[in-house]
């Protein structure tokens, strides 16, 4: 095992189509807010890790020369971390390493989208090669859909049921939503409204799919004496976990998802949990898709397989319930996908010190972040713990 | 760029919509009136052209908007007459760097006004410090290149 | 004890990383599909190494989207090429020193003990670079002037010419050296035998700059084994040992830089204080210098501390840099002999590794090599640079 | 946050173009897709017939040059039904995009599941089912190109 290493400070930019502010200006948004919050000098900064998804989403390749003032990085060591739609999560990983390696003591890290600069769909449809699956896969809806009919009608679980779970998903996150002063969709819906609202992808509606955001996140990871000697709230990180599959769609289950179940328990491991539902106080999943949520509870061990809409529909993982997931009403309501992730871990390390305001979780101490990426290919997740 | 083996191809199109904000927004507008603008940033003093809403030294936020001379000097130049992807028009174009006085920056943009024929030629009409102006395009649309080029004094 | 995706771990951590293998694809263009070339490519070094896909601890990889054949998300397609199903990897964009050093990083946290690291850059699939390096530009206002890396790099070279004399003939050697060094090399991609006229009198391109002054575009493939000491020392009898690294870059608008005074020199120190070199020219055996332009070797010369400001030119024509000089800089020909845009940083510290081994073939120096660096630049007029150290 | 419309938005479109190179794997397999052939390779290894054909096994990460030419019939995995359409999308809506267990084989080939009447979403899904029965239908003329296969279509 490396060095310690705690998150001590994040900035996260409110949400929405930000056609007030240039790219660039907008990551300063963000990095401006978390050495404001840390009072911080950007001059103490060992090195900077800069990402976004596919830079040509929003038509500037390489996006870390473009950034380079506003990161603050003129003159320091940059990083740029890319791994599609789990990006945020690598970002955080990279930030760990570099602190736990020894080879930084504080290091800045930056995720960013402005997804209204571009066409998401169009941008997703280069993520297939053009010989064979890009003729097949209508953008994320598409691959999220299959997935989730794939594993309700595996599971044996009714149509009725699968609805229901994901319409309380959707009504509750959206909620939620209203309590995170950075969230993107803040609207009350009805069970009603979220269930007859149009289809994109059966059985996939409106109130079931993420929005495209802009949005930029910026977080501080430091060493054990570096959080120590600024005396700052610390999130300590306790696990990290990646796994990711073949390209091809076909070639792997999506339903058992091993990339998942893999990436949770690598960070179950490194952080000593034995049972997750238990020990986690609240779980930052990433969730797209309220029927991926579902999804996730299983592969997370949060649940057995075939558990997750009953439970759900028990309100185990809402705000009250024993696993609360998402009180910041989660990707579903917030999706600047480079920074979604990084918003995922910002949001459980504000958890577990304190810091969540008005959708904090009482006295939470260990909490779980999570992204995913690729055509349903990779998923990480990261544990955060309040104690060292 | 056809290969001698089997290949697909694959054109990507994307569309894209770019946010100009406060700042390239109030630089266009001041090039649509035939101004230049700049930002001063009140701790380094410097002025940065195109005006701008930060800092690059110190990242303030700037708001102290001024209008620049439209005169400077050439610091660098390239000349190309052959076409490239992005090129602003036809061939041939000297792109260069040109610091306008009283300003603290270089400004990307173009030089003209002169024989164009050769590199010999451009490299004899230019050299480290010429004078140059701005010369306007008669109609102007609020684009970098409302300014046509410069061109010696 | 911990569990890293099914392995047993030591709790405790790294202190050195070693280099154990490398793999790599001649930069010429082939007919053979994509994945295809990544996996031969990563079978290869895993082969050398006697390790199995399931003994590899992590796989850091590098690739830049618009520099990979129309794919978005570029590690998602080569992922499971890259032996990387079921592994903990992630992926640096645009620079491939960056994915070295997060490999390093990864092994020196303890978490692993061994760390593919790939560079992946079809070339041949992509347009031409600059029609690429345009899309690094804002898209108000350098956009809109044209700028693309070959456009900023003839500014740059013109300030250079003019601020210190440097002249177009010692340009010229920097591309007749380096393509007869490419020669002996048989993953270089262009490889010429010239002399300093054909290249006087060669097209230029964008005045001041030649057309074969300019780095074509090729296609790399790359993958290198990196270990902590014990494995490292299990896996091979002569691993290379990282000794330091370092990165900086510059502000993002070309006219906000001095394009003469860089980042290169901060990136340089830090690497040279983690390595402990205090005087480069004496200490550093063999550079391979990334010089997508041929005046910026020399440029570079200067800002790696081989010699003084405005010297690069004069320094190169007394000698040192050639094969036989006292620091060889590019004997694998360098970037103007082969030039996989994301992948060219791992090229450099490929040929140094192979350079400290002694298994650097026909083009091996006639001297003992123990310490080598390897120096990689992207972005306009050399807006980001990485150094890296290794040696025995 | 609400966008200020009087703030220039710069509009653009890139058309990036690249080739991408077929390689002996892709020219194999689609010059099999002429002959109404569909190729897939095993795994000596672990066994597997993978689907499409190709030069190495993902898990086993060994060298593989079995190539087996597999049944065109098989069950649906899963599908979805896509009535949306945004810019760029290679296939024209509606369509379905299924994962399709080949018989025989270990891996789902993607393709399309058709030759049923698509305009009512609600009648396709008490059409469409997991597990049912579809066969290729091939078109007359055959590019070597993946959709040298029209779609698959149910039969029982």
């Amino acid at each position: 095992m490396g060095r310690p290493v705690a998150i001590i400070g994040s900035g996260q930019t409110k949400h929405g189509r930000r056609f007030d502010v240039t790219y660039p200006e907008l990551v300063k948004e963000a990095v401006d807010a978390v050495f404001e919050q840390t009072g911080i000098s950007p001059d103490d900064i060992d090195g900077v890790v800069s990402g976004t998804m596919p830079s040509m989403m929003e038509g500037v390749a390489l996006t870390h020369f473009y950034f380079a003032d506003v990161l603050r990085s003129v003159g320091k060591p940059i990083l740029k971390t890319e791994t599609c739609g789990s990006t945020g999560v690598s970002l955080a990983f990279t930030g760990y390493y570099w602190v736990t390696s020894g080879l930084a003591d504080l290091v800045l890290v930056v995720g960013s989208e402005k997804m209204h600069e571009g066409d998401s769909q169009a941008t997703m449809t280069t993520v297939l090669e053009p010989f064979y699956q890009r003729f097949f896969i209508a953008g994320a809806p598409g691959i999220f859909s299959m997935q989730s009919q794939e594993w309700s009608v595996r599971f044996g679980i009714p149509e009725e049921k699968v609805r229901a779970a994901a319409t309380r998903i959707s009504v509750d996150h959206h909620n939620d939503a209203f309590d995170n002063p950075f969230a993107h969709i803040q609207k009350k819906l009805t069970e009603d409204e979220v269930n007859n609202a149009r289809i994109i992808t059966y059985p996939v509606r409106l109130w079931d799919v993420c929005p495209n955001s802009d949005g930029a996140c910026a977080m501080l990871f430091a060493s054990e004496e570096k959080a120590k000697e600024l005396g700052l709230k610390a999130a300590w990180v306790k696990g990290v976990g990646y796994s990711g599959e073949e390209y091809w769609f076909g070639d792997s289950d999506k339903v058992v998802w091993q990339c998942a179940i893999d990436a949770a328990r690598q960070a179950y491991d490194m952080a000593g949990i034995k049972s997750p539902r238990k020990e986690l106080d609240v779980a930052e999943v990433y969730n797209p898709f309220t029927f991926q949520e579902l999804l996730y509870y299983e592969c997370f061990g949060f649940c057995d397989f075939g558990e997750a809409c009953d439970l759900t529909l028990q309100g185990v993982f809402s705000r009250a319930g024993e696993l609360p997931c998402d009180p910041s009403g989660g990707t579903l309501c917030t999706n600047p996908i480079g920074a979604t992730g990084l918003n995922r871990v910002a949001e459980a390390a504000m958890q577990v010190t304190g810091q969540a305001g008005d959708h904090q979780i009482p006295g939470a101490k260990l909490s779980l972040a999570h992204a995913m990426g690729g055509v349903d290919q990779y998923n990480g997740v990261m544990i955060l713990g309040s104690e060292k | 760029m056809k290969k001698d083996f089997n290949t697909l191809s694959n054109v990507i199109r994307l569309p894209h919509k770019y946010a100009a904000g406060p700042a390239f927004t109030k630089f266009y507008n001041g090039l649509k009136e035939g101004m230049i603008y700049g930002t001063s940033c009140p701790s380094c003093k410097k002025t940065y052209v195109p005006g701008r809403s930060y800092c690059p030294d110190c990242l303030n936020n700037l708001d102290e908007w001024v209008e620049v001379a439209q005169e400077g000097e050439v610091v660098s130049w390239t000349y190309s007459d052959k076409e490239f992807f992005g090129m602003p028009g036809k061939p041939p174009v000297i792109v260069a760097l040109i610091r306008l006085d009283g300003t603290d920056c270089n400004l990307l943009h173009l030089l003209g006004g002169v024989d164009m024929g050769s590199a010999d030629a451009v490299n004899a009409a230019f050299k480290r410090g010429t004078r140059v102006k701005a010369v306007w395009n008669e109609e102007k649309k609020g684009h970098v290149l409302d300014i046509k080029y410069f061109e010696p004094i | 004890m911990l569990k890293f995706g099914g392995i047993e771990k030591e709790d405790k951590m790294a202190d050195r990383v070693g280099i154990v293998e490398v793999a790599m694809t001649p930069g010429a263009e082939t007919k053979d599909y994509f994945l295809d070339q990544v996996f031969k490519t990563t079978k290869e070094v895993l082969d050398k190494a006697g390790l199995k896909r399931d003994e590899v601890g992590t796989v850091i990889s590098a690739s830049s989207d618009v520099f990979h054949s129309g794919m978005s998300c570029a590690n998602s397609y080569y992922w499971d090429a890259g032996a990387a199903f079921l592994k903990n990897g992630s992926r640096q964009d645009g620079e491939s020193l960056f994915a070295f050093i997060y490999a390093v990083m990864r092994i020196l946290s303890g978490n692993y003990d061994t760390a593919l690291v790939l560079g992946v850059c079809k070339g041949s699939e992509n347009p031409e670079n600059d029609m690429l390096t345009h899309f690094f530009t804002d898209p108000f206002y350098q956009r809109q002037v044209g700028l693309n890396e070959t456009l900023a790099a003839a500014i740059q070279k013109r300030e250079y010419m003019d601020r210190y004399g440097v002249t177009q003939e010692q340009c010229a050697g920097v591309v007749v050296k380096n393509l007869k060094n490419a020669l002996r090399n048989p993953y270089a991609h262009i490889k010429k035998n010239i002399d300093i006229g054909d290249v006087t009198s060669s097209e230029m391109v964008m005045d001041p700059l030649w057309g074969i002054e300019c780095a074509p575009k090729s296609e790399g493939i790359i993958a290198l084994l990196l270990a902590k000491e014990d494995v490292a020392k299990k896996l091979t009898d002569k691993p290379v040992w990282f000794r330091g690294y370092g990165s900086s870059i510059d502000k993002f608008y070309l006219g906000d830089r001095d394009l003469l005074e860089g980042q290169l020199p901060a990136a340089a120190k830090r690497a040279y204080d983690a390595a402990g070199i205090k005087e480069p020219s004496k200490e550093i055996d063999v550079a391979e210098i990334c010089e997508p332009y041929a005046f910026q070797e020399l440029l570079w010369y200067e800002d790696l501390g081989f010699c003084g400001r405005g010297e690069g030119g004069t320094f190169f024509e007394s000698g040192a840099t050639q094969r036989d000089g006292a620091i060889p800089v590019n004997p694998s020909g360098g970037v103007l002999a082969m030039n996989p845009y994301v992948s060219r940083g791992l090229y450099r510290l490929a040929e140094g590794f192979l350079q400290v081994r002694g298994q650097a073939g026909e083009r091996q120096l006639d001297k003992t090599v123990n310490t080598a660096l390897a120096h990689s630049t992207h972005g306009f007029a050399g807006q980001c640079h990485a150094v890296a150290v290794i040696g025995s | 946050m609400e966008e200020r419309r009087d703030y220039y938005i710069l509009e653009d479109e890139v058309a990036i173009p690249y080739e991408n190179a077929y390689g002996p794997t892709w020219t194999r397999f689609f010059e099999g897709f002429k002959e109404k052939k569909i190729y897939g390779s095993r795994c000596d290894k672990c066994n597997r017939v993978l689907i499409p054909a190709r030069s190495y096994c993902p898990r086993c990460f060994i060298e593989i040059d079995d190539w087996v030419e597999v049944s065109q019939e098989g069950t649906i995995v899963s599908w979805v039904l896509t009535d949306y359409e945004y810019f760029g999308m290679p296939t024209k809506p509606p369509f379905i995009g299924a994962l399709i267990k080949l018989d025989g084989t270990d891996s789902n080939f993607l393709h399309l599941v058709g030759g049923i009447d698509l305009s009512d979403a609600e009648e396709v899904r008490k059409t469409i089912r997991n597990g049912m029965k579809v066969r290729a239908v091939w078109k007359d003329e055959r590019k070597g190109h993946i959709l040298d296969i029209k779609y698959f279509e149910p039969f029982e």
